[in-house]
């Protein structure tokens, strides 16, 4: 059934397209939930034979990535009342442009890297894309909580290439993925609410005091 | 070898008991003259045995240091060098209590016993280490001390500038060291110089690399234009005593280092010996000239280093062109010129430093046209400051001829041969340029600052009378020993040859030794009779007199009235016209206005170029600063950028699949 | 033979006054006048060494030393040089530096015994003697520097000896040269026109005479003895670089030496009534221009 | 058991700290656990225990270095932070404690596994272990600080992990990404996998060192947080990063792939040492200058790596002195903050009269850290110029020593003028009490002896850690 994980795979890019076009935090966040029920359906869609170890891991995925994260997040920005993403660096359409500019460049990077015995071609290009994007999003945008979005999207891309070792390293791997995400975006939160407080807003670019 | 350690030993004793005993005051630092001299006298000891052509000493302490054991050892070249540390380090050290005895209970007089005992003990090392690590450590442990001590009075801001700029010079030239050995150390097995001798016969680019790094270092640290201007402003930042000790033996280290390198790389290639050359003669003429422009005592005898640094390099280069070309007897007379001129200078310029302290501790000031007629309140002071005026400025029968008679015969020689080196004979020309200008500047200083009247009310007033005799004692032995040698110059002839020969095993010292010993006895015979002559032609003048008193009256003042010390001839006019004669050369500044003219001098190297371009440098970096600007965007960016680039190489690099 | 030198140097000592006896008579006698007697500076000395001495208050024992100093070291210097033609009274290799050093050593003392009378004047010419002698000293080096290079001696006596003889025929290009740059250096060292006039009176434009200003008695008759001693030296060196005097019997070389020496004389003479003296800040050039021909010279042995 | 007691008595520790209420037990059960960890990694140098956890778990001569230099440098820290928090208010001393100890599990496990995996997770715990120590001050500057400490760390490990999923891509043969079967297996691994793991763990191991041009976050976080816990990171966290780094390089050297590995490494030291020279000329903040200073280092660090020959060697020893040299600077100037309130040139100065054994340790301390002969830093810049020349790279050579000399510049300009300088501004405070200068000095004197003595043991280990860093033949 590898049409389906490809399938999978090609919506995880409209999902980053999604959160780079994007203006309302609100949508974000759900482009985000989105994207991680896609990740916990991909470990099933790419290792056929409902084994424990692919059932948790999809089951654990959706937990945190469809889940927890997001209703953490929304709940960061109802408490930072902030709504809608103002003035980031570049334009949506012309992050839009970028994002497209990274996805090709990824694909581009992707075929000089062969991944044998690899059940999809289109592993490593849509994880390096949703890396880039991730990226994208970190430097493009103002908001601190858009920036730890960014670091979510990230993260997704380094799971959908972590899934497909899944079968040959021993769900540390994995474990290692969710507990990273958990701990790191739950401290950034964290840190994203001490800021709302201490500058009343969640503009990163306020955070500008420290340099030479 | 362990005489040698004893008096170490000693010597960090004192350092130890000044330290320990600063709440008794007085007691600690008798104890600590005693140590020192002690020390000094012990080692001086194994020292002549070894000169005086004795087995070399050598002793080997199990380290386990990546690279091997550490070496220590006493070969000529080390004891010659021991020499002046030791007997200089015990004179400045004893007057060093006098002089800083006024400053006890509001500076660390106590610490900065201990110190010089540190610095002491440091110059031991340097000079009889036998590996490269001890001789790092040592080396460093030497400019640290110097450094702590020439900040003794760090709350002037002029005396912080100074040290920084003197810590900045000494790491450096410690960095270019330490590359150097690296280098040598490449193709050698431990870290012994025997083994980087071994190492480092045949020539290569690491062998250049060494050589040039040799320079750079040992250069700094001796102070050759142009890397001279750390020099006149620590010497007269840092306490008499100390700039004594600083001036006299730690530019020497430059000396020895360069020495010691060239004696474990055999027979260095020709353009090596004219660089020397042209370095000694630069720093000869230009060190004395900028030196005839000082207004403040103690940088015009540091600037008198850089000089005789400068003569020194010019024997060296050409000993080291008569190796180049094969001619023994040339290197025979360069290098002992040189070593004999590196000895003296230690003696004369040391005492003339002193004299300053004896002149500051007096007058309270350093600046020349503020002194005059101390020769009167300071008669003894002012003889040994006169013995060493003539023996720097290179005048028969003192010892500064010795080494400039080697070194000019090394060139005369040299201008006879039919090599390439025959050139060299043009040095002379300079040699005798730099003897005129140095007697210019001393017939100034010698003139202005002790005859003459006092041109401030306060030297007028002073109460005549020498410093105390632990100040005064040292100086008068340093003029003693100067004028010993150039008395009796077979003394020091002998083991000065046999040092060079030491250092080039290629040439035969017989060839020299045949009618050195004869121009030795005639030198002597001259010298003393030159001295009876004057005694004889005194008592002529005494007879010719008939037991009329001569009559006393003011001095003629050309039929106007009668001098006022304000309208005597000040240093600065004294100068005026031979440093007009050099134009920009000379790095006067002049400024005229309505009612007033002065002039200062400038560093042309320092002020003109170092301190332009490192600002040029500050303001680059500040500008590039602006890229740290706080935004984390542009953190992240740059680390996109990274990754981006990486995997470009990654890609695209021959190393794609 | 031993005899040779100490009768030279006696004959030297003992004519030198008469040199600027003669070099003034020169001069009046070009000038249309009479002038002062050949032998006045033996009548000067005469009464000098009788005067008795007047002291500055300001001066120390300095001031007495100078000019005993300064004479003393001209003649030890006198025994460097092979008067009689042959072999110096005293001499060993290298001892041309000796001989330069003895001639500083002299400038030294009297400098510093100037400076110890505390007048501006004295100061002033202080420090246009050391001005003068420091572009001197190396036009002098160079000069003797040809001699060392022309016979590969490296002792004043061989230089001006028996070896300068042998190698006379074919250097004497370069002799003459150098010959014609000491002799430059000789009008400097002993103070002459172009580079000052002995015969002014005002203070502000001497350089040697306002030195010894305060010296009286026979400190002055010291001094000027001295002087005139300097100037016979450089006569010798001038006359002995061109005249190889080892080829003549002693007789000879002792009449050559004396003409030669009036010769020189009488050519700081015809210089003196020829040419204006320079101004100050000229003289450098002056000195610089002698050392270029020893240069020269130095430059057609080498190649 | 050994090993795995090592990382979790001290994990215990720490979470018996937060609920522990008594400050001054708190403080007893940090430099308690502090001083057992020493101990029990002195053990570890006696009689060596094998893996364990299937070799998860286990000592080789480059985990024992950082092991125990982390180990050192905590337990002199740990002493530090008791005289420390005694000047501070009591608020987040939980917090600061049971960081501390966190952080100290969290080195201990990168130190001692050798799934590469299992390293990530440890590397990961220790940078958010010392994230609220960061935040210590509770305000905006040192909150902006943990902000961009996080976020770039969190960037840079999240690229580790891409990283080491492409190494366990790249490997065919062994148990997955065990270390002694990754080398041991090196020829049978994909070299383009290995390349491409090895660029993601680069990018994402020297954002935690530190590596120029992606060191932007470090003087920032430096110059904010309390300078024990800058000390901590500069001397700690960069040797857990390096020995990250180290580890894949053993592998691609194991792997045959140095000519793929040298340049790049090259290429970092460098720009590493010319940004640290750029930054350091003018800096008026002293935590700021130790931390391009840091820079600096890890740039020599990489350097040596890339040059081959005997670089490794120098590599290796330069780690561990550059971990203590870092330590007593750090302690030195939190003194001189305690002292004056900041690290300010202008409010600093006058230091050797105000604090004058702090002054002595900056002053000894800024010729140890430019390695001035005969502190150990210069033993082994010496080894890595040795190298340099060896290895024909004579422009390296020259222009690494050229860098040296504008960073000692750099660096005395400010360090100098705050000793000598006479201070304008009052001091607030106590003076220097034992507790804040006995572990600095202890640093200083063991800098000191490693530049005259390398204790045979240390030096068997350093060449056996520095052995897998070479070219294998």
């Amino acid at each position: 059934m590898s049409g389906l994980h490809e399938l999978l795979l090609l919506c995880v890019v409209l999902t980053n397209f999604w959160v780079l076009g994007t203006t309302r935090l609100s949508s974000t966040i759900r482009a985000t939930a989105i994207q991680g029920a896609l990740l916990a359906g991909l470990p099933i869609a790419l290792h056929p034979g409902w084994s424990l170890h692919t059932v948790g891991l999809a089951a654990g995925t959706f937990a945190v990535k469809a889940l927890l994260l997001p209703a953490f997040l929304s709940w960061a920005i109802r408490e930072a009342a902030v709504r809608r993403e103002i003035e980031p660096l570049i334009g949506f359409s012309a992050s839009m442009v970028l994002g497209a500019v990274a996805v090709a460049l990824s694909f581009g990077i992707a075929q000089r890297i062969p991944l044998q015995e690899s059940n999809s071609s289109l592993l490593i290009p849509v994880a390096l894309a949703t890396v880039m994007v991730g990226l994208l999003v970190l430097t493009t945008r103002n908001k601190a909580l858009t920036q730890v979005v960014g670091y979510l999207l990230l993260e997704n891309g380094i799971y959908v290439f972590g899934l497909s070792q899944a079968e040959r390293v021993p769900f540390l791997v994995e474990l290692g993925v969710l507990l990273d995400i958990f701990v790191g975006i739950f401290i950034m939160g964290i840190v994203v609410f001490h800021i709302n407080r201490a500058f009343d807003s969640l503009d990163s670019t306020r955070l500008s005091e420290l340099k030479d | 070898m362990t005489v040698l350690l004893w008096a170490v030993g000693l010597i960090l004793a004192g350092g130890g008991g000044v330290l320990l005993l600063r709440r008794a005051p007085r007691l600690g630092e008798r104890l600590y003259g005693a140590l020192l001299v002690g020390g000094g006298v012990v080692g001086l000891w194994p020292t002549l045995a070894v000169l005086r052509g004795g087995p070399t000493l050598r002793v080997t302490l199990p380290g386990s240091l990546p690279g091997g054991a550490w070496v220590f050892g006493v070969d000529p070249l080390s004891a010659w060098f021991l020499l002046a540390v030791l007997g200089v380090g015990a004179c400045a050290g004893v007057f060093g209590l006098g002089y800083l005895a006024p400053e006890r209970g509001h500076r660390p007089v106590a610490a900065a016993h201990a110190l010089f005992a540190l610095l002491l003990v440091a110059l031991v090392g340097v000079v009889t280490a036998q590996a490269m690590v001890p001789f790092l450590a040592a080396w460093e442990v030497m400019a640290l001390s110097a450094y702590l001590l020439i900040m003794f009075e760090s709350e002037q801001a002029a005396v912080r500038r100074a040290g920084f700029i003197y810590i900045v010079l000494t790491h450096l030239s410690t960095l270019a060291l330490v590359a150097m050995f690296a280098a040598l150390s490449v193709h050698a097995e431990g870290q012994s110089f025997a083994a980087l001798a071994a190492g480092n016969q045949t020539p290569g680019a690491v062998r250049t690399l060494g050589l040039v790094l040799a320079l750079a270092g040992f250069g700094l640290k001796a102070g050759v234009v142009p890397l001279h201007f750390w020099l006149p402003g620590a010497h007269a930042a840092a306490p008499s005593h100390v700039s004594a000790v600083l001036s006299g033996v730690m530019l020497k280290m430059g000396i020895y280092g360069l020495l010691r390198v060239l004696s474990l790389l055999g027979a260095p290639p020709p353009w090596f010996g004219w660089t020397l050359f042209g370095l000694g003669l630069g720093s000869g003429v230009l060190g004395v000239l900028w030196a005839l422009g000082q207004h403040d005592l103690k940088r015009l005898l540091a600037y008198h280093s850089v000089e005789n640094i400068g003569i020194i390099l010019l024997g060296l280069g050409v000993g080291l062109l008569g190796l180049a070309y094969g001619q023994p007897l040339v290197a025979v007379l360069g290098l002992t010129g040189a070593l004999l001129h590196t000895l003296n200078h230690a003696l004369f310029k040391s005492l003339l430093f002193l004299g300053a302290g004896a002149v500051l501790r007096a007058t309270g000031t350093r600046v020349i046209d503020q002194l005059g007629g101390l020769g009167r309140a300071l008669p003894w002071t002012a003889l040994a400051f006169g013995v060493g005026s003539v023996a720097i400025v290179g005048l028969p029968p003192l010892n500064g001829f010795l080494s400039e008679w080697v070194i000019f015969r090394g060139l005369f020689v040299a201008g006879g041969s039919r090599e390439v080196i025959r050139f060299a004979v043009m040095g002379a020309a300079g040699l005798g340029l730099i003897g005129a200008l140095a007697l210019a500047c001393f017939a100034k200083v010698a003139g202005v600052v002790f005859l003459g009247n006092p041109r401030s009310p306060a030297d007028a007033s002073l109460s005549p009378g020498d410093p105390p005799p632990n100040m005064l004692a040292p100086m008068l032995v340093l003029a003693g020993v100067c004028a010993g040698i150039g008395l009796m110059p077979s003394l020091i002839l002998g083991p000065a040859r046999m040092v060079a020969v030491s250092i080039a095993p290629a040439i035969d010292g017989g060839a020299v030794s045949a009618e050195w010993g004869g121009a030795a006895a005639r030198i002597s015979a001259f010298g003393l009779g030159l001295v009876a002559l004057v005694g004889l032609v005194l008592l002529l003048r005494r007879s010719l007199r008939q037991g009329r008193v001569a009559q006393v009256a003011a001095t003629w003042g050309c039929a106007m009235a009668v001098p006022t010390p304000r309208m005597q001839y000040t240093a600065s006019s004294y100068a005026a016209p031979l440093l007009a004669a050099f134009g920009p050369l000379a790095g006067i500044r002049r400024h005229r206005e309505a009612t007033a003219f002065h002039s200062h001098p400038v560093d042309p190297v320092q002020d003109v170029v170092v301190v332009p371009v490192w600002h040029e440098l500050e303001r680059v970096s500040l500008r590039l600063r602006r890229i740290q600007g706080g935004r984390v965007r542009w953190y992240i960016l740059s680390l996109i950028f990274t990754l981006l680039s990486l995997l470009f190489y990654l890609t695209n690099s021959r190393f794609a699949p | 033979m031993t005899l040779g030198p100490l009768l030279s140097l006696l004959l030297v000592l003992a004519v030198a006054p008469v040199l600027p006896g003669i070099a003034t008579r020169t001069r009046a006698f070009l000038t249309g006048r009479r002038g002062a007697p050949v032998l006045q500076l033996y009548r000067d000395l005469a009464k000098l060494l009788r005067k008795n001495v007047i002291y500055s208050r300001t001066t120390t024992p300095v001031f007495r030393l100078g000019p005993i100093v300064s004479l003393v070291s001209i003649l030890v210097a006198a025994t460097l040089l092979p008067l009689d033609g042959h072999t110096a009274l005293f001499g060993f290799s290298g001892d041309l530096v000796a001989f330069t050093g003895l001639l500083g050593l002299g400038r030294f003392a009297l400098v510093l015994a100037g400076l110890d009378t505390g007048s501006s004047f004295e100061g002033m010419g202080a420090s246009r003697e050391v001005t003068v002698s420091a572009f001197a000293e190396p036009a002098l080096l160079l000069g003797l520097t040809v001699l060392v290079l022309a016979t590969g001696e490296l002792s004043l006596a061989g230089m001006l000896g028996e070896q300068l003889a042998a190698a006379w025929a074919r250097t004497l290009p370069s002799l003459v040269l150098a010959a014609a740059a000491l002799f430059m250096v000789a009008l400097a060292e002993t103070s002459r026109v172009p580079v000052d006039d002995p015969a002014t009176h005002l203070e502000l434009t001497m350089i040697h005479e306002v030195i010894i200003l305060d010296h009286s008695g026979p400190e002055l008759a010291m001094i000027l003895y001295g002087q005139a001693l300097k100037l016979a030296l450089f006569g010798v060196l001038v006359v002995s670089a061109v005249v190889p005097r080892a080829l003549l019997p002693s007789g000879m070389a002792a009449l050559a030496l004396l003409g030669g020496l009036v010769l020189i004389a009488a050519a700081v003479g015809v210089v003196e009534s020829s040419m204006a003296r320079l101004r100050l800040n000229r003289v450098p050039q002056f000195l610089v221009a002698a050392g270029a021909l020893a240069v020269f010279a130095v430059i057609l042995l080498l190649r | 058991m050994g090993l795995l007691l090592l990382v979790l008595f001290p994990a215990g520790a720490a979470a018996v700290a937060y609920f522990v209420r008594s400050a001054r037990l708190r403080l007893g059960l940090l430099v308690g656990t502090a001083l057992l960890h020493l101990a029990s990694t002195a053990r570890l140098w006696a009689d060596p225990v094998g893996p364990e956890l299937g070799g998860w778990l286990a000592v080789d001569a480059l985990g024992l270095l950082v092991l125990t230099l982390v180990s050192v440098l905590f337990l002199v820290v740990a002493v530090y932070a008791v005289g420390f928090l005694r000047t501070e208010p009591p608020r987040g001393g939980r917090v600061f404690v049971s960081g501390l100890l966190g952080f100290l599990a969290a080195a201990t496990l990168v130190a001692v596994s050798h799934h590469l995996a299992l390293l990530w997770v440890g590397m990961e715990t220790t940078t958010l272990s010392l994230a609220p120590l960061i935040y210590h001050r509770h305000d905006r500057r040192s909150l902006e600080a943990v902000w961009k400490y996080l976020l770039l760390s969190s960037v840079g490990i999240a690229l580790a992990l891409f990283g080491t999923f492409f190494l366990a891509a790249a490997q065919t043969s062994g148990r997955p990404l065990l270390l002694e079967d990754l080398i041991a297996g090196g020829a049978r691994l994909q070299p383009a996998l290995l390349r491409t793991a090895f660029t993601f763990l680069l990018v994402g191991y020297g954002t935690k060192m530190g590596l120029a041009p992606l060191h932007a976050w470090k003087p920032d976080t430096y110059g904010e947080a309390p300078s024990l816990v800058a000390g901590l990171m500069a001397g700690g966290l960069t040797s857990c990063a390096f020995l990250g780094v180290a580890r894949i390089t053993q592998v691609t050297m194991a792997a045959g792939q140095a000519a793929f590995v040298q340049p790049l490494f090259l290429a970092f030291g460098m720009v590493s040492l010319v940004v640290a020279a750029a930054f350091m000329i003018g800096q008026p903040d002293l935590k700021r200058l130790l931390a391009y200073s840091s820079v600096e280092h890890m740039g020599l660090l990489v350097l040596g790596l890339g040059l081959g020959g005997v670089g490794p060697y120098g590599t290796v020893l330069h780690l561990v002195n550059n971990g203590l040299t870092k330590g007593v600077m750090f302690l030195a100037v939190g003194n001189v903050v305690l002292v004056t309130g900041a690290a300010t040139r202008e409010a600093a100065r006058g230091i050797l009269r105000r604090l004058p054994v702090s002054g002595v340790l900056l002053l000894l301390g800024l010729f140890a850290v430019t390695g001035s002969p005969p502190f150990g830093l210069f033993l082994s810049e010496f080894i890595i110029l040795k190298a340099a020349i060896a290895q024909g790279h004579l422009m390296i050579a020259l222009t690494v020593v050229a860098l040296l000399a504008v960073i000692f510049v750099g660096m005395g300009a400010v360090v100098l003028d705050v000793i000598y300088s006479p201070s304008e501004v009052p001091t607030r405070g106590a003076g220097e009490s034992l507790l804040l200068v006995a572990g600095p000095a202890v640093l200083l004197l063991a800098v000191l002896v490693l530049g005259l003595y390398v204790p045979p043991p240390l030096n068997r280990v350093l060449l056996a850690a520095a052995r897998g860093l070479g070219v294998t033949p």
